[in-house]
């Protein structure tokens, strides 16, 4: 599908299009539909385009698997950070109108900040799903790959297991 | 059943008969994929319930405007909803996930055949013991 | 008169779909049929006023589920093993949908708003949170400050879907961390 | 600012967002460090809850983000769950504690951070359940749970393939039972436009005998008894416990159902009410019948299985059917019956499968043949897998005592001499596996070519904390039937 130059010039400008949607949808979630979990899908979608239309490979480059793990989390704790804030400032789990000095205020900065918890957590869970499903023939050719080496190499069949994965794909690998 | 009422209510009478769709859909069909897509019909449905019961008569969408006569439909249904949706697709990708290791261990993911190869396997075990 | 013609048009469609769906056994068309169920739904969605739920349904019943399925079809057999009518099944599906309509006789009538829910929580929503939150999208105050804990909730069942299929699949983040710590 | 103020909360938020921590740091000892450490503080939280409900006798309201119930969540602490949150957070910590040795032995190294992070989940979702006082929270801690013991369940293929149709089986029936909990609380929200439980019991009397009602109160309780696997809705937890690696099945077979038992009570007799129209057929003929056939048909499935896992996932459902026949009676004594019960069963439980572990991550299976003559070779690991039996059928100084008998009095207060009769013909056979494993595992030499087994006290030291705490409880039994009637009393009022 890369060589195809209409993908790829549409999708090159396809992308920057979607995310700046995706951000409009994030920030704009108080005046009209939409929000983090809307944003992240929109936001991931344009990874997802970009890792369709220029390879999986140059698609996990620019998000990388470890880092994208971490955002996961990351996004989580924002959440939860918010939340602790309020308590730390003497007020109940979660409670907004404690952030800044008017309440309304805090609410707004409250708002935003668990919005965006969401949207970094749904954004790199969307991605990291994607990869988790579409690499998973390959990375099953690999397990293959290095099971039929071990087989060669020793001549036991019944060599361990190393993985849980390895484990399945030997079964396979044997009833061949 | 008073039938009148069910007319009157038709509304919540198809999304329940929708419901039942994908309920049955997922405890009748043996095959996994079709199971998962019988739990997203049968969730869908049950989101539509709870939406049905947020909307008002001449209601509008939960976003206030200027104009203090307007009559807002009840955003807490949707508040929920939002929720439902987002749990529903997690658990649909643990179940995607589940059918793929299934598919790469059993080499199918027919629920009978699954079943077939669970029993020779228990019946091994049990002659295994024995001995 | 109009909000009828339309919603009775959706309804019959999503109707059609579904019970297509059910009978389908090619599972690419099932999973199509799935995704444009999801698709009505979320058109059905808006007709009702839920326009974020709307939004959501399109953008995940319609859109991720869909993928995962597609991606998950690509590595099992393309048909459903064709079988007889289950009884059993039927009987309690049609047992389930039975009791559901005896409730519907003594349900609040549809868009009533002497409904409970349009009485008793419903309102102070409407009515305060302009002054208390000051946002003016009701179900994004509900959704982040009123009910936040939930919203907080949501977002850990997201990351702990990717936990699950992480440790499930044990694919790519396996791969990388081999090299961190093996 | 004093952190105990904010202890209802932070015990499920603790937990909570370790997980995301976890994952963050990646490095699987701090993980287990940070697990450990929390499950500790969760522990001391919900026990400092315990001891501060019980002197004030008071339930103590947190308001989340300081919105008022209905407009906001809230969580209650009260008698009730004040006494299950120690429990649940008690073995949890003990399991987590176990997890070390055990996950090393049968988790791949790579997937450890994951893991723990998964584990941490369920912990925080079971709690989230029990504290909540709102009817959807409940529902979304129910799915923060699930997920994750899903994936746990899955990772026993690394092992054994049938993890996998165990899991799946496990997620779909589990989804089912979810969806059913939300349809019935939609039919409540429905006709009381509110979803505090507390506000919910206060104005369903003012509804009255609607059929919208009956509904949602069936469709809750389908979904819950789907959840606790209540007989017959209990096939996905043989496979389910028996696959899944041996500390998830500990953690699991201790806690997971026993939350699902709390929430149904919550439902039932802190909502509806035991006045409720349709509740007498639903507790005295659906959960009395069903608390019966499960309890006889569990323990004769218990008696023909082989693998020592699955025999004691099948005993589970006899408890849950004991635990059924305490709700079913519909009493006061009844539901203080199933409170003990309840807390016995959890610390039973887990040290069972805790010694099982012990064993699986040395022989992969836990069979009657595979450990013939075990004792010889781990004494203490077979002990108290024996204590846990004997426990079980209800033997005296011992936990499982004090909950047959509490059960059986409850039961003949209300003159069931039948349930009564069939109750302790279920103990009596569960006698005969117990038996089963005595003999194997004590009477028979360990036949020669077999495995050399092995035990160091950190392998059996966790499951004997619990041994220690099945036998002290059943000496000691005051300080539980206490809490048990106190929180019964909550439910059902003192004319009953």
């Amino acid at each position: 599908m890369h060589d195809d130059p209409v993908i790829r010039v549409v999708s090159k400008v396809l992308i920057p299009t979607i995310m700046l949607f995706g951000l409009y949808v994030q920030f704009h979630g108080d005046y009209g539909p939409g929000g983090g979990f809307q944003a992240g899908v929109i936001f991931a979608s344009a990874f997802l385009l970009n890792a369709i239309v220029f390879g999986m490979n140059k698609g996990r480059h620019v998000w990388s698997p470890a880092f994208n793990l971490q955002c996961i989390a990351l996004g989580v704790l924002v959440y939860g950070g918010t939340g602790i804030a309020g308590l730390l400032l003497d007020g109940n789990f979660l409670d907004f109108n404690v952030l800044l000095a008017n309440p309304v205020a805090g609410q707004h900065l409250g708002i935003l900040l668990v919005e965006f918890g969401v949207g970094l957590t749904v954004a790199s869970v969307m991605v990291g799903l994607f990869f988790a499903f579409a690499s998973r023939p390959a990375h099953n050719r690999l397990m293959h790959q290095e099971d039929t080496r071990l087989l060669k190499s020793s001549t036991e069949a019944t060599a361990e297991p190393t993985t849980t994965g390895a484990s399945v794909s030997k079964k396979g690998e044997v009833k061949k | 059943m008073n039938l009148s009422i069910l007319i009157a209510q038709w509304n919540y009478v198809i999304v329940i008969a929708l419901m039942m769709i994908g309920f049955y859909t997922v405890i009748a069909r043996g095959n996994l994929i079709k199971k998962m897509v019988g739990l997203n019909i049968f969730q869908t449905s049950v989101f539509m319930l709870y939406i049905s019961m947020g909307k008002i008569q001449d209601g509008t969408a939960p976003i206030l405007s200027d104009d203090p006569t307007m009559i807002y439909s009840n955003p807490l249904p949707h508040v929920l909803i939002l929720t439902a949706i987002v749990v529903g697709v997690a658990t649909t990708a643990v179940g995607y996930a589940l059918i793929i290791r299934i598919q790469e261990s059993f080499d199918t993911i027919e629920e009978d055949e699954i079943t077939e190869a669970l029993n020779e396997e228990a019946l091994a075990e049990r002659l295994a013991e024995q001995h | 008169m109009n909000f009828f013609v339309v919603d009775a048009f959706l309804m019959v469609l999503l109707t059609i779909i579904g019970v297509m769906a059910v009978k389908q056994h090619r599972l690419f068309g099932v999973i199509i049929l799935s995704g444009s169920y999801s698709l009505v739904a979320a058109t059905w969605f808006v007709v009702l006023d839920a326009v974020d739920v709307a939004f959501t349904e399109a953008a995940v019943g319609a859109g991720v589920s869909t993928v995962l399925a597609l991606a998950t079809l690509s590595q099992v057999r393309s048909n459903e093993k064709k079988r007889p009518i289950e009884p059993l099944a039927l009987t309690v599906s049609i047992g389930a949908g039975l009791l559901l309509l005896l409730a519907v006789m003594d349900m609040p009538l549809f868009k009533d708003p002497s409904a409970p829910v349009h009485v008793h929580v419903g309102p102070h929503y409407i009515g305060e949170s302009g002054a208390e939150i000051g946002v003016p999208n009701i179900v994004t105050s509900v959704l982040a400050s009123y009910r936040s804990f939930d919203t907080l909730g949501e977002t850990v069942v997201v990351f702990a879907a990717a936990v699950s299929v992480f440790l499930v699949l044990a694919g790519w983040t396996r791969k990388r961390k081999s090299k961190d710590e093996a | 600012m004093n952190f105990l103020l904010h202890a209802p909360i932070l015990q499920i938020v603790v937990p909570l967002l370790v997980a995301p921590l976890i994952i963050l740091l990646r490095n699987r000892h701090i993980a287990w460090g940070l697990a450990m450490a929390s499950t500790l503080a969760t522990f001391l939280f919900t026990l400092h809850l315990f001891l501060t409900v019980n002197e004030t006798g008071e339930a103590i309201i947190y308001e989340l983000g300081n919105w008022p119930a209905p407009i906001g969540i809230v969580y209650v602490i009260d008698v009730a769950n004040a006494y299950v949150l120690p429990l649940i957070a008690g073995v949890s910590a003990i399991a987590t504690f176990a997890a070390r040795g055990l996950v090393n032995a049968e988790i791949d190294i790579r997937d450890h951070s994951l893991f723990y992070a998964a584990w941490m989940l369920t912990i925080a979702g079971m709690l989230g359940q029990v504290a909540t006082g709102d009817a959807f929270n409940i529902f979304v801690f129910l799915e923060i749970s699930s997920l994750s013991a899903y994936a746990l369940v899955a990772i026993g293929a690394g092992n054994d393939r049938r993890a996998l149709p165990a899991a799946f089986n496990y997620l779909i029936l589990g989804t089912i039972g979810a969806t059913f909990y939300v349809i019935g609380v939609g039919l409540l929200y429905m006709v009381t436009g509110t979803l505090n439980l507390v506000d919910i019991a206060q104005r369903l009397p003012a509804i009255g005998d609607t059929h919208t009602g009956f509904a949602a109160l069936a469709f809750i309780s389908l979904g819950m008894f789907l959840k606790m696997a209540l007989f017959p809705l209990h096939f996905w937890l043989v496979p389910a416990y028996s696959y899944a690696p041996s500390v998830v099945s500990a953690l699991m077979a201790a806690t997971a159902t026993k939350v699902s038992v709390y929430v149904l009570i919550r439902i039932l007799f802190g909502v509806f009410g035991v006045d409720f129209p349709g509740m007498d057929s639903l507790l005295g003929v659906v959960l009395l019948g069903l608390g019966v056939a499960g309890a006889l048909i569990g323990t004769v499935a218990a008696i023909t299985e082989t693998d020592l896992k699955r025999l004691f996932a099948q005993s589970s459902i006899a408890q849950l059917g004991y635990m059924a026949i305490g709700l079913g009676l519909a009493t006061k004594s009844g539901l203080a019956a199933t409170f003990i019960n309840l807390f016995n069963h959890a610390l039973i439980k887990g040290a069972i499968f805790l010694a099982l572990g012990a064993i699986a991550a040395q022989l992969g299976r836990v069979t009657m043949s595979n450990i013939q003559g075990a004792a010889k070779q781990i004494p203490m690991t077979i002990a108290a897998i024996l204590f846990g039996g004997m426990a079980l059928i209800g033997l005296p100084l011992t936990a499982g005592f004090i909950s047959k008998l509490y059960l059986l009095r409850a039961i003949l207060e209300e003159g069931a001499w039948v349930v009564a009769v069939f109750t302790v013909m279920s103990s009596i056979l569960a006698l005969i596996y117990v038996w089963k494993i005595i003999e194997v595992a004590y009477l028979n030499d360990r036949p020669k070519g077999a495995p050399v087994l092995t035990e160091t006290p950190a392998q059996w030291i966790s499951a004997w904390v619990l041994v220690a705490a099945t036998i002290y409880f059943g000496v000691q039994a005051e300080i539980i039937v206490d809490a048990a009637f106190s929180a019964a009393d909550l439910f059902i009022g003192g004319n009953q």
